[in-house]
């Protein structure tokens, strides 16, 4: 198996996707000829030309408004967002428009051919408005589903199963990971499942929960603990909506503790969502409170980037209060 | 790459501000319905003329009884086309029947052009288990898959993108078809408007865009919308072609959304059309214009009636006469009205449709909500009786008098 | 005290914000003459004249856009979104500047002066789109405060506090109650604290949660519980962000039992985040599962309504199933 | 209210596009400093000239260490405003000192003409504790209250409504201010631009909004960001006042954005301004504009360079001289280099500015949050060695090379 950085993983999904099928057209802002600020659609133009690969006018509303246009019309539009903090001009044509499309016309007409991409996540000294990690708000409007590779095998898996599923789907892609992450990937074309998540790793005395960038952050923190002879059970839950309700709850019947972790800040973050689930369906079984290890009620800063970040340390202070209570 | 413009260079400096011109007003007939001296009218025949004409009175009949059916309690809300009729049939009729049709809510007469059934119209005013959109949107929300007619939607503006993006598939199938996106004069200032424009004419696709300049968004007049002299300036920034009509003036929004729709097709370019209309009704059921508009103003409209403007023309023609007229909206008048019964006895969708198409299929979570809603239903189901209906084998009548 | 319906205490305060201060500016599309589609705006223009009180353009981005610039500028613009479904357009000028803006410039500048007022909720056959809830899109947002009064006593002391709240303030009205709710309000000038909930009722057996419209579902479902023995707690939580995390956990370290109550889907709703935290902090005190009484995860519906709205009835249910738990 | 226009009525259909015009562009000087022919110069006096022309020297030498910087590691990343400070600067120096800027991110040139220090500059870029922005932003995003220099934002196009709101302030403050916005072309094709130009002229604020016209966004060429004879013509969209000017030729940009300021301040009303001028630098220092734009493009604009232009116009008053350029250059370079040195030592903000300022006050969640923090890094000092700093009472030493 040939190996990628998850750049190239995402760069050979959408090669694949469009090789086997016409309708898949890619566009965005830079991504025509310069394939795309951090080259995921790199030399798509080249192969497939400039009506199926191209660059659009700098205007996010627009482009997922195209998008949806385009996907009603039964193409398969997978529209870039330069980064995720960038999405929020279109957060109107995702959230009322791509979610809603299906429902209010009684199933007539439908966008969900549609996948949007984009870079999400800290760790590149970004600050503010280049990395932020908006899954939460998306995660609130039913009719999109919404995926977070961990590394590049996920990315292309996931990705291609994201172009072809029938619903939008917001693919969030951590671009901490997008050179840093490699590993072996497939040549040939496969889909991983949206709505399962994948047990990393098992363990008995605690769940630990995360998706993307912060899989690596939580990986970290069991070496750490197991050091200290706690077992750790590691899930990567890999699509937030639906998310896999049935797997965290058999492995929190399993170990009755749950860490969830994520880099959005903690008010309103999907941990949230995923604590108040559990604690409801596995009451008797808890033996700890669910602890949540985000980023601050704050926006996302600059200079102070690493004491922001729910890193691997504070995931393992997480992990030994939760052993400890 | 460079940015040097092809504009001349001066060496003085002189500010411009669009006055240096004026996009004219394009208009055949008269109010009278005899045109204008040197007009060349389009080719229409009879039958065309006639279906025109009967999607018209249609409409205004169909207006007329459901703002009624409103009042008297029947229907939560509605909204009339009243006074746009020419503008909304005449770029219809333009179209070929198999080209997209993405409007905002108050073109009723393009679907009805299209031959939308009395009682598709409503089963979805009533929100029953017919309605195509299966009871989830307010009255007015009409599509139709058949009828190429996309689902209106209330967000405003948000169509005229997705309008930009439908006619780019369209262009790649290569059927030659192409898209009308209609929308009105306070839409034109969402964001979203700009972006389709420009896109468009970057991306080049053949879409074409009817903005019905009818005076007012709600309450605030055109003046407080914008500066300029209407919409159509507003081409100039995207280099598209433009063209402004009479709306009230059928034969020249027939023909200038022909032309249009033939260069769009031909060329894979966007036109904008700007029709120059007034809404002669209230915004909807729910507002009243006498608190923005004067009495005197709408009567000065009302005289440009564009469906009598059409009537008197196809009478001119010896196509129409009192007697038609009279049969015709009878006729009408009985056909809406039974419909509307028909409708209102409808029961409403099943439990189930309130989860289903959120996606292509139910997943899990929203299944146990729906399985625990009717776990609850059962429980009370005198307290949700379009709930309880579905669940008992035993149905609870018609239904009917339940719509609020 | 004089008796006044919601709409009538709105408008008395922002005119009274508006004769105390010159700085205050309300604005937004259909509020000049008409007084806006539900007049909550009436006779402001007349008394303050057109530079203070105007119809905007029909564009939410912009509306919000220049209501920041103002509020930069030094001014106390109160701007008002038709209806909640249509602040999506602006959610980027909200979520990305106007949360941001006193952050980001260290403090140099800052849009504090801002409201945005919306009317909000289900309850009036709108249909998808004049029934949201959106409060948790921007509960995730570090930056903003958000307030719902449950009646007008509170909508005017609360309005008025978020006018001269020196932060950005996102006030939802429950329009369900415009009309509908009606009580005495006195005339002079008060405001009700930002960030403190309202103990409404207090009790031992069991903590109800809500806020705006919904406090109307829990007193009807205390009532039908209190009949059949269970004492309830009830509080309005009145603001969103920042809540008031002690007066909650108090509660329930009292009761041992929460039912919180919104009408937005459930799934990353603020519920979750409520539960996620008070089981965090009163893991020991629990007695039975936090329960969560919401919308479903779907668009909101029409002709079925009743039958997905949070009502009393369901509450109650709940309330019985904690209770039996 | 009507929507009749005062346009003229025709009966023939003719479709227009904006060709039936053209927005010339305004120049002064030519390449060589001389003024063209009829060309009349607006008046500045040695000392103003002399002001302008020391700002763009800065501006260069800065942009020309900073990017050094950027290579040698010793900075995150940065923008250049290479090849267009004549726009910059010529704009800002005809504005009142008083006025508002709100800008994009490529205008450093308009804060050095209004007197930032060059350590401000550096402490920004640093992120340390004395930068004005408590390092939460990237570097370039300067803000300066009492320079009246709106921080940067990276989101596109949003402090274009804002600048809208900002004027309309201004306008109701009565002290003859107005408010300058800039933004690229690439910017202008946001929803944000077409609100806030409408905007500005329905709510009639003095408002100028100058658009660079640099040729590209990113890779994306201007032919590929909108098809019309850029951005000017748009400003017929909204009946506003349109001037086009040559961004390369300072006397130019100075003269129109005087003449616009005027006007704008005088009778309350925007003036949409069009820069024609080449970004000469690559996007930032992450970009590489070899992969979308030829070295001979780019070779032709830098034979336009504007600050050339200036200084030989400058040396034609006889106002500048060889001598003066070398001292000028030197100095520039020395207190650039020395002030980094400074900058980089600096050490970072408190751990308590990660949670100021998000309200006006810490609100107690934040504050709890942050208790937490500070409870871990004294667990873990040397993971954090940033936010251990404040924590004991020894600080540990510079911090200089933790910059990534
Ligand atoms: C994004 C959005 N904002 C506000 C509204 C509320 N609204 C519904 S219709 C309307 C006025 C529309 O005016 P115009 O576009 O001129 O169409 P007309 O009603 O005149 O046909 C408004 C403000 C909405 N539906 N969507
Ligand atoms: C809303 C938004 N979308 C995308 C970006 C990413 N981005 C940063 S600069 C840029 C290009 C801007 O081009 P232009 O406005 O022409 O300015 P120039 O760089 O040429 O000065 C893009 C796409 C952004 N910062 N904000
Ligand atoms: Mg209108
Ligand atoms: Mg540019």
């Amino acid at each position: 198996m040939p190996k990628m950085n998850m750049l190239q993983a995402i760069n050979n999904a959408l090669d694949i996707a469009m090789a086997a099928d016409d309708k898949v057209i890619c566009f965005g802002e830079d991504v025509g000829i310069f394939g795309g600020v951090f080259r995921a659609t790199s030399h798509l133009q080249e192969k497939y030309g400039r009506a199926r690969c191209f660059n659009t006018p700098l205007v996010e509303q627009g482009i997922i408004g195209f998008a949806n246009g385009l996907a009603a019309q039964g193409s398969t539009p997978v529209a870039e967002i330069q980064f995720a903090d960038y999405i929020f001009p279109a957060f109107d044509q995702i959230v009322n428009e791509s979610a809603k499309f299906r429902y209010r016309s009684g199933d007539l007409f439908n966008v969900g051919g549609l996948t949007i991409r984009t870079p999400y996540g800290g760790g590149i000294s970004g600050g503010l408005y280049h990395s932020q990690s908006p899954e939460a708000y998306f995660a609130h409007t039913p009719g999109l589903k919404i995926a977070v590779p961990r590394n590049p095998h996920q990315a292309k898996g996931l990705l291609l199963a994201a172009i072809r599923d029938p619903n939008p789907v917001l693919f969030f892609e951590p671009k901490r990971l997008y050179r840093a992450s490699t590993g072996e990937v497939p040549e040939e074309d496969y889909q991983l499942p949206l709505g399962q998540a994948e047990i990393v790793k098992e363990g008995g005395d605690i769940t630990l929960l995360a998706w993307g960038a912060q899989m690596e952050m939580v990986e970290k923190a069991a070496e750490l603990a197991e050091k200290e002879g706690v077992s750790c059970e590691i899930i990567d839950l890999r699509t937030i909506v639906p998310w896999d309700i049935d797997t965290v709850v058999d492995s929190v019947l399993k170990t009755g503790r749950l860490v969830v972790t994520h880099e959005a800040p903690l008010t309103g973050g999907f941990a949230g969502e995923i604590a108040a689930t559990i604690q409801e369906r596995c009451f008797l079984y808890l033996e700890s409170p669910i602890a949540r290890v985000t980023g601050l009620d704050t926006p996302f800063p600059l200079t102070l980037e690493k004491e922001y970040m729910p890193d691997h340390l504070k995931v393992f202070e997480a992990i030994k209060q939760s052993m400890a209570f | 790459m460079t940015t040097t413009t092809t504009a001349p260079v001066v060496h003085s400096l002189a500010f411009m501000n669009g006055d240096e011109f004026r996009i004219p007003v394009f208009k055949l007939l008269k109010r009278d319905g005899t045109p204008y001296k040197h007009a060349k009218l389009p080719e229409l025949d009879k039958d065309k003329a006639l279906r025109i004409y009967r999607a018209m009175l249609f409409t205004r009949v169909l207006d007329e009884r459901m703002l009624a059916a409103q009042r008297q309690g029947r229907l939560s809300f509605y909204m009339q086309c009243t006074g746009e009729e020419a503008t909304i049939i005449g770029s219809a009729a333009a179209l070929d029947d198999e080209d997209m049709i993405m409007a905002q809510y108050r073109e009723q007469g393009a679907l009805a052009y299209r031959g939308f059934g009395v009682d598709e119209f409503m089963d979805q005013l009533f929100g029953n288990e017919r309605d195509h959109g299966k009871g989830r949107q307010m009255p007015v929300h009409y599509g139709s898959k058949d009828l190429h007619y996309m689902t209106i939607s209330s967000p405003l503006a948000t169509q005229i993108p997705q309008a930009t993006g439908y006619a780019y598939g369209q262009k790649l199938s290569g059927l030659g078809h192409c898209t009308l996106t209609v929308f009105g004069e306070g839409a034109a200032s969402e964001g979203d408007f700009h972006a389709a424009l420009n896109m468009a004419s970057v991306h080049q696709v053949p879409v074409i865009f009817l903005c019905r300049n009818n005076g007012y968004a709600i309450s605030t007049p055109a003046h407080e919308q914008f500066s300029a002299d209407g919409i159509a300036p507003r081409a100039f920034g995207y280099h598209m072609k433009v063209v402004r009509v009479d709306g009230n003036d059928i034969l020249a929004v027939y023909q200038a959304t022909r032309e249009a729709r033939c260069w769009a097709v031909e060329n894979n370019r966007p036109v904008l059309i700007e029709a120059m209309t007034y809404r002669l009704a209230a915004h909807s059921s729910s507002d009243d214009p006498s608190g923005y508009r004067s009495k005197k103003e709408e009567e000065a409209w009302r005289d440009k009636d564009p469906v009598l403007r059409m009537r008197l023309w196809l009478e001119q023609q010896g196509w129409w006469a009192e007697e038609d007229e009279k049969r015709e909206q009878d006729t009408l008048r009985r056909e809406v009205l039974e419909a509307m019964k028909r409708a209102e006895k409808r029961p409403p969708p099943p439990l189930e449709s309130l989860v289903t198409d959120v996606y292509d299929q139910v997943p899990p979570l929203l299944a146990e909500q729906l399985d625990r809603l009717k776990e609850h239903i059962r429980k009370y189901p005198d307290a949700y009786p379009r709930g309880a209906r579905g669940l008992k084998e035993d149905t609870q009548g018609s239904g009917g008098g339940e719509h609020a």
